[in-house]
């Protein structure tokens, strides 16, 4: 457990360096919060394994007060694993931010350290008013993040703000209902007392409002293409590699184990419907979009229909597999996501234009982002052997196996090809060599590989496959 | 039985009253004003529904600082145009309410209302009072067994004024300077050592009674919003290490207790039973110290503040 | 006549009487047409108003502790709304200046 | 100041969700984003008055509902005042793009 | 795992082989535009080295060593390389074409720029199709299958102007789809019957009672999967567009790479994966026979109508493959031998055709089949290596095509449908009425009067590009080769009655 709170702590350490230093410049501030990063992937992963090692999930009641009392954090080989993947997500694109021209403003660093507190502080919490202050603090370092680049992007930070803290409020509406019935706000207390009655009911849909909202989860995501498209480069990977995944981690927990077992089946098949139709219309909204970031900020809602139908499928059947396929999917969405949005900024930085038609013979004027482009968009598609075929198979299994499952599968394929649709419309274009776009300046080589990173590592991900499902099989209890 | 829930059905009535005008008054200015009466409204209710602290605070944020946020921008905005009255929305917003108001009613609390009000539970927190190191049970909650919720409460506060910093991109020549009466600054002159006084003794008053960080913090938020506007107080130059040392100081203390307390004590923010009244005080000054700078570079920060 | 009765008489017709100017107040603030009037009616009549409210509940208390407490945010109270009430026609003073000569 | 009457406690609570549900409303219909940061801070007061309507329940009333809603309080401060900042840079950047347009009436 | 396989070089052969043009690949994409020296050493070394591994484990396939390559990868399915004569023949065949291919691209592209990304996606797209042949079960072959679509896709719209982007979109949506509906059966079938290696009379028989309808949805699902690439009927739409990309590109992938995957995928999951008598049991072979039959006479119908010379080359290569369906669908011996072979005979002959009509069209801009009179006088090497692929086409022995043909017929007779017999003999026929007036034209017509369209390699000693020229020639003598020592054990034919043999266990 001191292994995960030291993961936290550290970037909190170097924003605070960063923050108080005297004569702190960017470059110097990008060295302390790149170290944070480094340091609390190592002490996450030295967590992964003391967890993964002991097999339980240890807790830490905060202050030695007893149960009813104390917020407890709790580290399971899950949350552990989701540590790791963010120190990993905020060490990328900050290497990318640190070498590439587009990256972002200077304040960047402090922000994305205190994104990275955030977030640690959201996987590691097992009370759920403490979670709704990860997601307040979240929700604040995400919005100043997209206002770092420039006066643009004021308007969408704002309806980006102001609906995260309708969200926040009605989530919090939420807690108070459920703690007005069972008064614990303790997520295990919550599981062993939580009945289906009228006001749990309540309690439950107001929360799973509130997460929809904020985690841009298919009806209520209309704000999400503004935000990252709008935001810069690094900082838009960032927002959708792991920002978006927080409230959907709290939906997960409380689904999984707060609501009681016949509710959670009951809501299943709505929730993987509303993933299902996440898919196919986040795809198509992705195919028409003209604007290259927006239409990778379209097909961040359509991905996050693939988990919702995980998480969907696993209310309802409660089988480990579906955990497994949920998870799979966040991380190997989180890593495509990332190398495609700093792909994205790259093409868009050196080209010089927002549109897709500026892509036009891509392959030749900027090869290794439109490389980085299509093996991340691979990855997205769920092309074998990457971290996204691995997911989609692991969540095709049980759905096959029974034949009245099928249509779920006909979903996926659906899927799939919505998001083959959008994906191959940017990499035909870029094999045009009639109407070449001539960049506006050169093309800068290390950020483009900076970009191509993460893609490498989530078609590297079908190698430790085995271990990574081993890992998640504890069912995240 | 009526009588004796008059006064709420009053606070109630003017409760919704004025949050309605609040949203649909005609003018921008209008709706600012009656927010800051809502503020002002909601602080008697919580203090009828027998909470100290959160009328202090609601009174001292809600309607102080955040009126001298919405005054301060309407300085700003142009005067909008009256618009005309739009009986459409008015009816809209009227069935929506009532229709969720019954449905909640009809579905919580007609089924059970005895077990909607039921206090069957006694909080474990009078239990665990004795060694918390103070005796108001609300200040021993916020710093003592919800201590996590408490620092992260303080990074917002440093979440939200980082976030501010981003806003001021351009060189943009700065509002005419305020020009200020002599009246304004002998009124100041007069108010700030009263609210410094009062601020000091809320953050004393804490451990044992109705106060605490937030509520000083807020009073002397106030204050020093008041000698920045009348120019009487220098810019707070982020660059100089006073400013950002004493914004980030609260965090620092108590990341520095939590630090401790893992290596030295018993374990992650277990304060040692003898010292738990003294550390709680000293991490209170800081937090109040902090909240207080950062409050006022909230509402009254400038460009020449935050960014140079 | 017990004693308990007559204070609550007599703190009761006080606290009608603040609460009549307080009525007088918003009346005024409705009805007068010109800026300068409306500002006049209410700091005027809600001192008073508050001036009698505070002396009736001081008299309904019954301590002498919570009547000073009574009467120093009275004091406060009176202090703030002059203030205001000269901030506030100063600046619109200067306002229709800089409009006629604007 | 004991507990209070039962029913009391229950025309709060319907107040407090008035209060959210008039925050939604506002929410989504007004396009002023001044006024949809009133309606959110609405909502949040009416969120803050169930919690203290539940804390009112015994006697004393909750100190745990009380700490959750002053932490709650300022967070709802600190983004407000953030928000507000940023929506008069987004309107100023606005305008500063559009300069010269007459000031868009967005009511 | 991996490290104790290392050592032992049966398990390390299948690989060396897919890395042997994986690695250059590599190395190509980074040589600059104008190092063309180091392209072609890589490429040619890259080559030679292939051809000495394959032929180093088709010695030890005949001495009965067993090749295996195995690394987890999905949990209860790992990636497996294993090297069983069927696979052999497949590699043996592509790497002898893949030589005569790059020769050709590198006379053929002699003056056109992007070379380094072309040969990159050249020998990408040739490791992909080895890595089909030695794929050892259904998810190899699948990962193989997906990574082939996107090697050839960069190839396909190599030239970039508006047509060959408009091919590349329509190939891509079929050859997309069709992958995932092979993703949806692989997976229908792992969850039926767990994924196991490939083996003769396949491994599904046990579960046929109780979950009979999955295992026919799973069978239509890979069938319609890999009938994208195998061009049967509905699903050959994007071949004849496809003629938009360079000649070497059409030679290798549409006569051998692309297509010839989608064929050895039919053959292996009817053979190796159901079984015949569970193909037979679950009444699909039939459906399938059907089907083949259709695409056979409608793609030589097609290839009658077409004008432009590679057009009609690419219908005729869509009934082709259809021959080596019709032949695994029959589920006899001999046919299956007819249809094994046909796989080789057919990859020699076409390439050989395609080798020809680049060179027209190269040196003398001809591209519709009215320009080719009197080509036989201007260049006589061409015309009569296009006129040895032509008469095998049609089945003229001692060319190889004859004893695909005959096999075929004879395994239609054994198992009993005549009517297969009539469509082979029609679909002869009207390889003949499609063939013969292009041989006609070639040697018998007047050259036209006006002149060629263009003339260039005048200078050059032969009519044309000497490495233009070599490949054809190579390619129809191997063919005629393939056919004359028909009966040794050395030619395709020899290897391929080895392969039925345990296949059928006779």
């Amino acid at each position: 457990m001191n292994d995960a709170l030291l993961s936290l702590v550290t970037p909190l350490v170097a924003a605070l360096i960063v923050l108080t230093g005297p004569a702190m410049t960017p470059r110097r501030a990008s060295v302390v919060v790149l170290l944070g990063s480094a340091l609390s992937f190592a002490a996450a992963l030295l967590a992964l394994q003391t967890v993964t090692a002991s097999g339980a999930t240890q807790t830490l009641n905060l202050g030695g007060w007893e149960d009813g009392l104390a917020i407890r954090l709790r580290l399971s080989p899950l949350s552990a694993l989701l540590l790791a993947f963010t120190a990993l997500i905020h060490l990328l694109a900050g290497l990318y931010a640190r070498f590439s021209r587009f990256a972002s403003g200077d304040d960047f660093w402090v922000l994305s350290a205190f994104l990275h507190t955030a977030l640690a502080a959201l996987w590691l919490s097992a009370d759920l008013f403490n979670l709704y202050i990860t997601l307040e603090l979240i929700g604040l370092a995400a919005v100043a993040m997209v206002a770092l680049s420039g006066p643009k992007a004021y308007q969408a930070a704002a309806d980006y703000l102001l609906l995260s803290l309708a969200a926040s409020m009605i989530y919090l509406l939420g807690v108070v209902f459920l703690y007005s019935e069972y008064h614990t706000l303790d997520v295990m207390q919550l599981a062993s007392v939580s009945a289906d009655s009228a006001r749990t009911r309540l309690a439950l849909a107001l929360i799973t409002a509130g997460l929809m909202l904020k985690g841009a989860l298919w009806p209520l995501h209309l704000w999400l293409p503004a935000a990252h498209a709008g935001a810069p480069a690094a900082v838009s990977a960032l927002l959708s590699a792991v920002v978006v995944k927080g409230p959907l981690f709290i939906l997960w927990l409380v689904w999984t184990e707060v609501a009681p077992a016949d509710l959670a089946r009951e809501v299943g098949p709505m929730v993987a419907t509303a993933g299902m139709i996440a898919l196919v219309a986040g795809g198509w909204a992705a195919m028409r979009s003209p604007y290259i970031k927006v239409l990778v900020a379209y097909s961040t809602v359509a991905q996050l229909g693939y988990a919702l139908m995980a998480l969907g499928l696993l209310m309802s059947w409660q089988i480990p597999q579906m955990h497994i396929a949920l998870w799979l999917f966040v991380i190997a969405h989180g890593l495509a996501k990332a190398s495609l949005f700093m792909a994205a900024g790259e093409m868009q930085g050196t080209l010089g234009t927002r549109r897709l038609t500026g892509l036009r013979g891509a392959t030749q004027t900027v090869p290794i982002a439109m490389f980085a482009f299509a093996v991340a968009g691979g990855s997205l598609i769920g092309l074998p052997p990457s971290g996204g075929f691995l997911a989609k198979w692991v969540l095709l299994e049980p759905i096959l196996s029974q034949p009245q499952n099928w249509p779920w599968a006909f979903g996926i394929l659906l899927g799939t090809l919505v998001s083959a649709a959008y994906i191959f419309r940017v990499v035909v274009l870029a094999f045009d060599r009639a109407t070449i776009n001539p960049p506006d300046t050169r093309p800068h080589l290390m950020g483009h590989w900076l970009a191509l990173l993460p893609a490498l590592i989530v078609w590297g991900m079908a190698l430790l496959g085995e271990q990574l499902i081993g890992l998640l099989a504890g069912g995240g209890v | 039985m009526t009588v004796e829930l008059l006064p709420d059905l009053v606070l109630c009535v003017l409760l919704l009253v004025v949050a309605w005008s609040a949203l649909f008054a005609s003018t921008r200015r209008d709706a600012m004003a009656l927010f800051v009466a809502f503020g002002m409204i909601v602080a008697l209710v919580w203090a009828r529904l027998g909470a100290p602290d959160l009328a202090l605070a609601e009174a001292a944020i809600g309607a102080g600082l955040t009126g001298v946020l919405l005054l301060r921008a309407a300085r700003k905005l142009p005067v909008s145009s009256a618009r005309r009255f739009d009986y459409r929305r008015h009816l809209g917003a009227l069935t929506f309410i009532v229709v969720a108001v019954s449905g909640f009613a009809v579905s919580i609390i007609l089924p059970s209302p005895a077990d909607i009000t039921a206090n069957n539970i006694d909080s474990p927190v009078a239990a665990a009072m004795s060694d918390s190191g103070v005796s108001h049970q609300v200040t021993a909650v916020l710093l003592n067994f919800r201590a996590w919720d408490t620092f992260l409460e303080l990074l917002v506060l440093l979440f939200a004024i980082t976030g501010l910093r981003q806003l001021f991109p351009i060189e943009k020549e700065s509002l005419e300077p305020a020009r200020t009466w002599q009246l304004l600054v002998s009124w100041t002159r007069t108010l700030v050592p009263l609210l410094l006084l009062v601020g000091g003794y809320l953050l004393w008053r804490g451990s044992s009674g109705p106060g605490g960080a937030f509520q000083a913090g807020a009073l002397l938020a106030a204050g020093c919003v008041m000698l920045r506007i009348t120019g009487m107080l220098p810019p707070l130059h982020w660059s100089s290490f006073a400013v950002r040392g004493s914004v980030c100081a609260g965090t620092l203390l108590f990341l520095c207790t939590a630090v401790l307390t893992h290596s030295l004590g018993a374990g992650w923010l277990d304060y040692p039973e003898a010292h738990a009244g003294t550390l709680i005080l000293m991490i209170e000054t800081l937090a109040t110290l902090s909240i207080a700078i950062i409050l006022t570079l909230l509402v009254a920060g400038e460009r020449k503040d935050l960014c140079s | 006549m017990t004693p308990g009765t007559l204070v609550d008489i007599l703190s009761w017709t006080l606290m009608a009487a603040g609460i009549c100017f307080y009525l007088t107040g918003a009346l005024g603030l409705l009805r007068f047409s010109d800026f300068y009037c409306r500002l006049h009616a209410v700091t005027k009549t809600d001192t008073l108003g508050l001036g009698f409210l505070a002396l009736g509940l001081a008299i309904a208390s019954g301590s002498l502790h919570t009547a000073c407490y009574i009467f120093l945010i009275y004091l406060i109270a009176m202090a703030s709304a002059a203030v205001n009430g000269q901030l506030l026609a100063r600046y619109k003073l200067e306002q229709e200046q800089s409009k006629d000569d604007s | 100041m004991s507990s209070l009457a039962a029913n009391s406690i229950i025309l709060y609570l319907l107040v407090a969700v008035a209060l959210v549900m008039l925050g939604l409303y506002g929410l989504l219909v007004l396009k002023d984003p001044i006024r949809r940061l009133i309606a959110i801070n609405i909502m949040g007061s009416g969120t803050f008055l169930t919690m203290i309507a539940f804390a009112r329940r015994q006697d004393p009333p909750d100190p745990i509902l009380h700490a959750l809603v002053v932490t709650g309080l300022v967070v709802a401060i600190s983004a407000t005042a953030f928000a507000l900042r940023l929506i008069l840079a987004a309107r100023e950047s606005r305008e500063a793009a559009a300069s010269g347009s007459t000031e868009a009436e967005d009511e | 795992m991996i490290l104790v396989q290392m050592m032992r070089w049966t398990s390390l052969l299948p690989v060396l082989i897919i890395l042997s043009s994986l690695i250059p690949a590599l190395l190509i994409f980074a040589t600059p535009e104008n190092a063309a020296r180091r392209r072609t050493i890589l490429n040619l070394g890259g080559i030679v080295i292939k051809l000495c591994l394959v032929l180093l484990m088709l010695l030890g396939v005949s001495q009965g060593l067993r090749f295996r390559f195995e690394v987890d990868f999905l949990p209860g399915a790992s990636l497996v390389l294993q090297g069983d004569a069927l696979s052999l023949q497949f590699v043996t065949l592509s790497s002898i074409l893949w030589l005569a291919t790059t020769i050709y691209a590198i006379g053929y592209l002699q003056k056109s720029q992007l070379k380094s990304r072309f040969f990159g996606y050249f020998s990408l797209c040739v490791s992909a199709t080895v890595g089909i042949a030695l794929s050892g079960n259904l998810i190899t072959f699948l990962l193989f299958f997906e990574l082939l679509t996107l090697a050839t896709f960069p190839l396909v719209v190599h030239r970039g102007t508006d047509a060959a982007l408009k091919a590349g979109r329509l190939y891509l949506v079929y050859t997309l789809s069709g992958g995932t509906l092979l993703l949806m059966g692989v997976a229908l079938l792992h969850s039926i019957t767990g994924t196991s290696d490939f083996i003769p009379g396949g491994y599904v028989s046990g579960a046929v009672e109780e979950n009979r309808f999955a295992l026919m949805a799973a069978f239509a699902l890979m069938i319609v999967g890999l009938g994208v690439k195998a061009a049967l009927f509905p699903l050959h739409g994007w071949l004849p567009r496809a003629m938009v990309a360079p000649a070497p590109v059409s030679a290798l992938l549409h006569a051998v790479a692309v297509v010839k995957a989608g064929a050895f995928g039919i053959i292996r999951v009817v053979y190796d994966v159901f079984g015949v008598e569970t193909g037979i049991a679950l009444g699909l072979t039939p459906v399938l026979m059907l089907a083949a039959a259709f695409t056979i006479l409608y793609g030589s119908i097609q290839a009658l109508r077409q004008t432009d010379i590679k057009r009609r080359l690419a219908f005729s290569t869509v009934s082709q493959v259809s021959y080596i369906t019709l032949g695994v669908a029959m589920a006899g011996p001999t046919a299956a031998i007819g249809a094994v072979v046909h796989l080789v005979h057919q990859g020699l002959m076409k390439i050989t055709l395609f080798f020809c009509a680049g060179n027209m069209a190269e040196t003398l801009g001809i591209h519709r089949i009215q320009e080719m009179d009197g080509l036989g006088k201007r260049m006589p090497l061409t015309m009569s290596a296009f006129t040895v692929g032509a008469l095998g086409m049609i089945g003229v022995p001692p060319i190889a095509g004859f004893f695909s043909k005959w096999y075929l017929g004879l395994g239609a007779l054994e198992s009993g449908n005549d009517a297969m017999l009539a469509v082979l003999i029609g679909s002869s026929i009207l390889n003949a009425m499609y063939f013969m007036p292009l041989i006609y034209r070639g040697w018998f017509a007047q050259p036209p009067t006006a002149g060629w369209p263009e003339d260039n390699f005048k200078k050059s000693r032969f009519e044309t590009h000497w490495m233009m020229l070599l490949p054809p020639l190579f390619t129809a003598l191997l063919s005629l080769l393939a056919g004359i020592f028909a009966g040794s054990l050395a030619s395709p034919l020899g290897w391929t009655e080895f392969i039925i043999s345990q296949e059928f266990a006779l």
